[in-house]
């Protein structure tokens, strides 16, 4: 899974810390008057819990799929140029980029909606789970309730 | 009986104690094979709380089984 | 007016280009899950005219002072950790940078609504005034009608 | 009688022909003043679309004028 940030899909896993500034610059069109970027990084505490770092799992073929559904929805209701998103994977240590999403636009309004839009998809709907290592040496996968009542197949319309 | 292959993630698989297992089974649907793993490997998520896929694509849990595929019960997901 | 983006103010105007990595880097903090940015581009056409090049002028003391109100304003309103905007005067390119901003907070939805509430101000209020040079060799002040009728001393309070 | 120094910007700057002038006048307040500026210049913009500010900080129309400040007529912004 080596990651070219040159081109490719425009959504990725990586399995190592990666550049944004190649990602970033894919986005620059000429026709573009506006960007918008989000970034997750690793907290030090979730839940009020102290986290000493982290472990993200995928199931692959699917969360690729997934991703790739959901930027071409955002295509599909927000007047954008272009939009990309990567997750890491495996261990990561606070501080540490988890995701990066940015999207260019003609206006700021499409450009926040749309990056808005691909951050809370992805996490709701992408097969990625977090695995949580805490200061007095417990671990956990999280697997939140839905907000919205889980909704079987849901990703599959 | 049907062949199928299971992948398990994340809760699923440390309960189960293993990524994947190939399995030979009468069930006649997606739910009835998850309720079949849940009592076997002790499970906690009920299904309701679950996702499946077949194949690499999301399924629905009334969906019959197809001989030789890959299903995947997926755990609530937490990237980002 | 030299550019220090390793410390300095939270609003800054900037006369020649500035890096954005080490703006970024500023707002990274254990406790910060969540960054969103927002980055303006020159783009090559406004209202379908094709656009050569632009000029920025300030009435930097005004502009300096209002920016800052507006971080500030952004901090009461939402949860934040930090939050930077960098704004570029004199002349500028097709696809050039003329305005960043940058926040991070624990969670993504004070992160988005606050870049989004900075920009947004900004554009409404900093004294900062824009000159396109358009492709048939005319130029022109852009002096927008207000979206919401214009408050004189709106600023102020 | 007042003395103030007055900031032009963007197209009030073209129209007046200069980024800055200093004014004696009879003016008991800012739009008055605006007004008579804007008689002498030629500005195209009306007072409603304008904000002012004096040494530095934006304030209102009615103020009075203090002698020796510094006034700037703030046409509508296009930054960003």
């Amino acid at each position: 899974m080596t990651l070219s940030t040159a081109d490719g899909p425009a959504f990725r896993l990586a399995d190592a810390p990666f550049d944004i500034a190649p990602l970033r610059r894919r986005l620059l069109h000429d026709s573009a008057g506006a960007f918008s970027s989000f970034e997750g990084w690793v907290r030090d505490h979730n839940d009020g819990r102290p986290v000493h770092g982290l472990r993200y799992e995928s199931y692959v073929a699917l969360a690729e799929r997934e991703g790739a559904q959901v930027i071409d929805e955002a295509r599909a209701r927000f007047a954008l140029v272009d939009a990309l998103c990567v997750h890491r994977i495996g261990d990561l240590a606070i501080g540490d980029l988890a995701v990066w999403v940015g999207v260019s636009a003609a206006h700021r309004g499409a450009a926040f909606d749309a990056c808005r839009y691909i951050i809370d998809e992805v996490k709701a709907r992408v097969p990625i789970w977090k695995h949580e290592r805490y200061a007095d040496g417990d671990t956990t996968w999280l697997h939140p309730e839905a907000d919205t009542g889980p909704a079987p197949g849901r990703g599959a319309a | 009986m049907t062949d199928v292959r299971l992948l398990y993630f994340a809760s699923l698989r440390d309960q189960a104690g293993c990524a994947e297992e190939t399995r030979q089974t009468t069930a006649p649907d997606l739910r009835t094979l998850y309720a079949e793993v849940q009592a076997l490997h002790g499970f906690a998520l009920p299904v309701e709380r679950l996702r499946v896929a077949v194949d690499g694509a999301f399924a629905h849990w009334d969906d019959p089984l197809r001989d030789g595929s890959e299903i995947a019960f997926i755990p609530p997901v937490s990237g980002g």
